[in-house]
């Protein structure tokens, strides 16, 4: 059985190795349908990687999302764009200055994290196992995060679909067929008559 | 009709399958990995892969617009709906406990529904989402590889 | 009655959650004006619910309301007390004081098609605010806050219709303000790295034995900095500028009014309810980063206002100084400092409401903010135009008015702290404030413009009403302080009493 | 130091995801690359989330009937909700850039920028317009 | 056993992943997309076996019809640079191809 663990311990390590070098890749590759393709490499990554750390339900969402649906919506966009950046990637001071800051503050955080795979993390020993007593007895439901999910933490779910709603709403607002013929779309310089006299009028509406 | 005829009928056999696969793990997100978030997802991807292999209008035709934009508000109003149904019951909202005699199949029950509209609007967001891309027309033609 | 009243923290944010789906359901037969009046409906219930929440938790007690029946630690907890009550009041009432306004404007302003999924998402950017701002529980706040961003990017995007610029704005925004909310989830983590546990009150007592913990110290800057983006903190106010200019004008005064608030509101609640001014950390960000950012943001701000030639950007730029000094308030922690922040919190919502409403008004009729269309406007505009000059007042901090009140609070807490030079940097960037108000001034009432007395009438009374309605509350409130600062008292001691 | 090394490694790992999607995001002028940057950044926090979880030897969090060490369940709810709050993000972002294409003919920071002012100038040489 | 094969997948995933950041044509960069995702597909496999959860396999059936749809879309996508023909243009462009 050690063996057995320590292999899996291996598979995670090379796989975040595999994740880093699949980010610094993206980082670098200029070519916009190149970046897609890794994209959806680096969720694939990232889902292993989650199945390795026992994260289950999530490796099973970031799969459907990360791969599938990004991958598509991507493919989407650059169908509608274009497929090439237009300029080589210099290095940007003020994005090393941020990033630098940022590694900094983790890093300072490190040693007072409690270790990798500790089970003694409070995480752990808090609430935890209520939930797990709770979800065997109270819910009876085999899945502890089915239980946290729709029961313990239901409303954060809630706002969940509610975000999703969102997005959806957003998306059809912004690219959603126009229905002139039923509407009657009103054209701008209808809407507002009186912009022409404006002496030091904004330029540059929407051509679309 | 010519060409692609292999991956017409093996789109069209499979279709099915991905729809079954998207019930299983929509009900059976109690027991395994899943539930109502990744069957919607997967349900949309059934409807995805019909709409690349037979074409945007035969897809529409399956799901009009009209019932996608009845779909997407219906799953948020089971879920919140399911919250205010404990808040008539005599609980607190979102409380599964008192929607059926006995607490732990109240629980079940709750889950189940809750589940269902989060898989309904998921799905139909989703479904929507790439509709919208797909449905723009193309700004530009032949551009550098 | 009876029966609804112990669930009313939740039916607050419930409401308008339930009512965003309902409103889609308008397109089938597009009832443009009954998603309007049912959108305006809502906000209405919401208020009266803030209403009776205020009242109930400043006579009696907190409330604290379990979602799902899980006690606290272990689900998600609604908990109300007079700070974030008041918040509420602010949100829904200015929704409810805006929707009126909204009708003529949105007609105008957003395409036809739209105005349907628009009041959808209008209600949704309502729910989030609502959500982040009376929840006890650190990952709801951020699930909220990102129901709020989207819709509220969106809201921003639908400005596409006067200036493309719209789309980067949001674009922006929408970068910037994921960033943010990321680095606020990734300090969520590492404070339940630490602790176990997400609900900020159980959360705050995990937190006491940790003060030396490295963990803790990062989860505060990530959480600062989180936060600090999303209320446009100088110098993280890029953003802002755009996003106010070119979303429709509903939009801004909505979010102008509220949306910045709320972020100072979730830094608040986590500087002194979850960490506390008995750390060290705390009190050295409040001296050694948060004063100093807050005063040059204030100068910044002003001094940047002044070159503007768009009305409204000139109003967002004055909003990254006011931001300021509400900064200044907490980064001084003492109780009338603490109060500055809370009443200005209060006072910058009504006057900044009644500001971006007059330019809205002067959209409606021109179709444009820009300052140099606005000659000798106040001839064909007199009531909206007197608005304006009367919000500019305000935003100076003219005795008599709202924003006299806050400034005196903060300048009476620098005194107490102390710090008697920033009292005369407070008064210097008022003096920056007469000048873009000034500015105005001069081109509306000075300048001899077109003569358009012909063309350009006055707005209609539906937007005037709640303009004024604004207006006068402005002058209400700056005279009879009695209320907002006996409110603002007991939150502040609230606050320090909890922390020390 | 070595011992913090080796019991740390997966947060350096992910610490070092994280400074590269965040690098990506607001160093590339493209604006499709940007948002693959965001979610680049926003995986490395969902590892993040996910590794403080994990036990050595636990097994995933669905019972069995069999007494196991379990890894913490939590941060998976809370990252699955983070998920679908990332690719809500990404669908409304790259909305935006196909319209922005749509509008200005460049998704390149930089052509948007040039175009914006080039509209200012024409705008003050114009006189009214 | 089932460590030398988990071995053997990791060193093909790092093969594949460096054949899709170096291109240099756009169907080898579809390849190694698709063989990825089936390599990930084996390696959940093999880490359902090492952990003793077979439930595992829920996950990879999903990961190969994500795979399987995905690459549809990056093929057809290549084919017709749009992801909303009608059935006619589909059959229109095949006539002309």
């Amino acid at each position: 059985m050690t063996t057995s663990i320590d292999m899996v311990l291996i598979v995670d390590l090379v796989l975040l190795t595999l994740l880093c070098l699949t980010a610094l890749a993206i980082m670098l590759v200029r070519h916009l349908f190149a970046v897609v393709a890794l994209t959806g490499a680096f969720s694939l990554l990232s889902a292993g990687l989650l199945v390795t750390l026992d994260a289950v339900d999530v490796a099973f969402t970031e799969a459907a999302v990360g791969a599938g649906i990004s991958t598509v919506l991507m493919l989407g966009t650059l169908a509608l764009t274009r497929r090439r950046e237009a300029r080589s990637p210099k290095l940007s001071p003020i994005g090393l200055i941020i990033i630098f800051f940022t590694g900094a503050t983790l890093i300072y955080a490190t040693p007072d994290m409690p270790k990798f795979g500790a089970a003694d993390s409070p995480g752990l020993v808090h609430i935890v196992p209520s939930y797990i007593e709770g979800s065997e007895n109270d819910i009876a439901v085999p899945n502890i995060v089915t239980a946290i999910l729709a029961s313990y933490r239901g409303y954060d779910t809630l706002g969940e679909v509610a975000v999703i709603f969102t997005a959806g709403m957003g998306v059809i607002i912004l690219l959603g067929r126009r229905r002139e013929d039923e509407y009657g779309y009103s054209e701008e310089s209808a809407a507002f008559p009186l912009r022409s006299l404006a002496s030091d009028d904004e330029t540059g509406k929407d051509k679309s | 009709m010519r060409h692609h005829l292999i991956l017409r009928v093996v789109s069209k056999m499979l279709i099915p399958f991905i729809m079954l696969f998207g019930l299983y793990v929509q009900f059976h997100g109690d027991f395994g990995p899943g539930g109502g978030f990744q069957a919607g997802v997967i349900f949309a991807a059934a409807f995805i892969l019909y709409a690349l292999v037979f074409g945007d209008d035969q897809a529409r035709k399956v799901v009009p617009d009209k019932a996608l934009i009845l779909l997407v508000p219906l799953g948020l109003l089971i879920y919140a709906l399911t919250g205010f149904a404990g808040i008539l019951l005599g609980g607190k909202f979102l409380d599964y406990d008192v929607l059926s005699s006995d607490p732990t199949h109240g629980q079940h029950l709750g889950i189940l529904v809750i589940e269902l509209g989060v898989g309904i609007t998921v799905a139909a967001v989703m479904i929507s989402i790439f509709r919208a891309y797909a449905g723009r027309t193309k700004a530009i033609d032949k551009e550098d590889w | 009655m009876n029966f609804i009243l112990p669930h009313l923290p939740v039916l607050q944010v419930a409401i308008p959650l339930i009512a965003a789906p309902v409103c889609v359901l308008f397109t089938f037969g597009g009832h443009r004006k009954l998603a309007w009046l049912f959108t305006l409906a809502i906000s209405w219930v919401c208020f009266l619910i803030a209403v009776a929440l205020l009242s109930r938790v400043l006579l009696d007690t907190d409330i604290s309301y379990a979602i799902g029946n899980w006690p606290p630690p272990f689900g998600i907890e609604y908990r109300v007390d007079p700070i974030n009550a008041f918040v509420l009041l602010i949100i829904s009432g200015i929704s409810a004081i805006a929707l009126p306004f909204a009708r003529l404007s949105v007609e105008k302003e957003i395409e036809t098609d739209r105005h349907i999924l628009f009041y959808t998402s209008y209600l949704l950017c309502l729910t989030g605010l609502l959500g982040v701002t009376i929840t006890g529980d650190a990952f709801n706040i951020f699930v909220f806050l990102e129901i709020s961003s989207l819709s509220t990017y969106v809201l921003i995007a639908t400005g596409v219709r006067q200036n493309r610029r719209a789309l980067t704005a949001a674009y922006n925004y929408l970068i910037l303000g994921t960033i943010g909310a990321t680095f606020f989830v990734i300090g969520i983590g590492l404070l339940y790295m630490v602790t176990g546990t997400l609900n900020i009150g159980d959360l705050a007592e995990r937190l006491q034995p940790l003060s030396d913990n490295r963990v803790v110290h990062a989860a505060f800057a990530f959480i600062v900095i989180g936060m600090g983006l999303k209320l446009a903190l100088f110098p993280m106010h890029v953003w802002l500028p755009n996003a106010y200019t070119y979303a429709p004008s509903l939009v801004t005064v909505f979010l102008a009014a509220t949306s910045t608030k709320v972020s100072v509101y979730v830094l608040l609640r986590f500087l002194f309810t979850a960490f506390g001014p008995s750390y060290d950390f705390v009190t050295l960000t409040f001296e050694f980063v948060l004063l100093p950012l807050a005063i040059v943001a204030m100068f910044a701000g002003s001094l940047t206002a002044i070159f503007q030639t768009n009305a409204k950007r000139l109003f967002a730029y004055s909003s990254v100084a006011q931001l300021g000094y509400m900064m200044l308030g907490v980064s001084l922690s003492n109780i009338p400092g603490l109060m500055a922040t809370i009443l200005h919190i209060f006072n910058h919502a009504l006057m900044k409401g009644a500001l971006f409403m007059a330019l809205g008004c002067v959209m409606y009729r021109l179709g444009t903010v820009s300052l140099g269309s606005m000659k000798g406007l106040s001839r064909s505009m007199p009531w909206t135009m007197g608005a304006l000059i009367l919000g500019g007042l305000s935003l100076i901090g003219v005795p008599g008015t709202v924003g006299f009140i806050s400034k005196w609070h903060l300048i009476l807490g620098t005194l107490e702290a102390g710090y008697w030079p920033i009292a005369i940097l407070i008064v210097g960037s008022s003096l920056l404030a007469v000048i873009y108000i000034w500015k105005i001034v001069e081109v509306a009432y000075l300048e001899k413009g077109i003569n358009r007395e012909e063309i350009v009438k006055e707005a209609p009374i539906s937007m005037l009403a709640p303009l004024w309605v604004l207006v006068i509350l402005n002058f209400y409130f700056g005279i009879d302080a009695d209320l907002t600062t006996w409110v603002a008292r007991n939150v502040a001691e609230t606050f320090l009493g909890a922390g020390a | 130091m070595i011992d913090a090394l080796i019991s740390h490694y997966n947060y350096w790992l992910i610490i070092i995801l994280m400074m590269l999607g965040l690098y990506v995001v607001v160093s590339r002028g493209n604006l499709v690359k940007k948002i693959v940057g965001l979610n680049i950044f926003q995986t490395s926090v969902f590892l993040l989330y996910i590794s403080l979880g994990k036990v050595t030897g636990g097994t995933a969090p669905i019972l069995t009937g069999k007494p196991e060490a379990f890894s913490n369940p939590l941060p998976h709810v809370l990252i699955l909700t983070a998920i679908v709050v990332g690719i809500a993000t990404t669908s409304l972002g790259l909305a935006l850039v196909v319209r922005i294409r749509e509008s200005y003919g460049t998704i390149e920071e930089d052509d948007i920028l040039i175009a914006e002012r080039s509209e200012d100038a024409s705008k003050i040489n114009g006189g009214s317009g | 056993m089932f460590i030398g094969a988990t071995a053997a997948l990791l060193v093909a995933m790092a093969l594949v992943l460096y054949r899709a950041f170096a291109g240099p044509t756009l169907f080898d960069r579809v390849l190694s997309a698709n063989s990825f995702g089936t390599k990930i597909v084996l390696l959940i496999g093999l880490l359902g076996f090492l952990t003793d959860r077979p439930e595992f396999l829920d996950i990879a059936l999903l990961y190969a019809l994500v795979n399987f749809i995905g690459t549809i879309a990056i093929l057809k996508f290549f084919r017709y640079r749009n992801m909303g023909l009608s059935s006619e243009e589909i059959a229109s462009r095949e006539d002309e191809g």
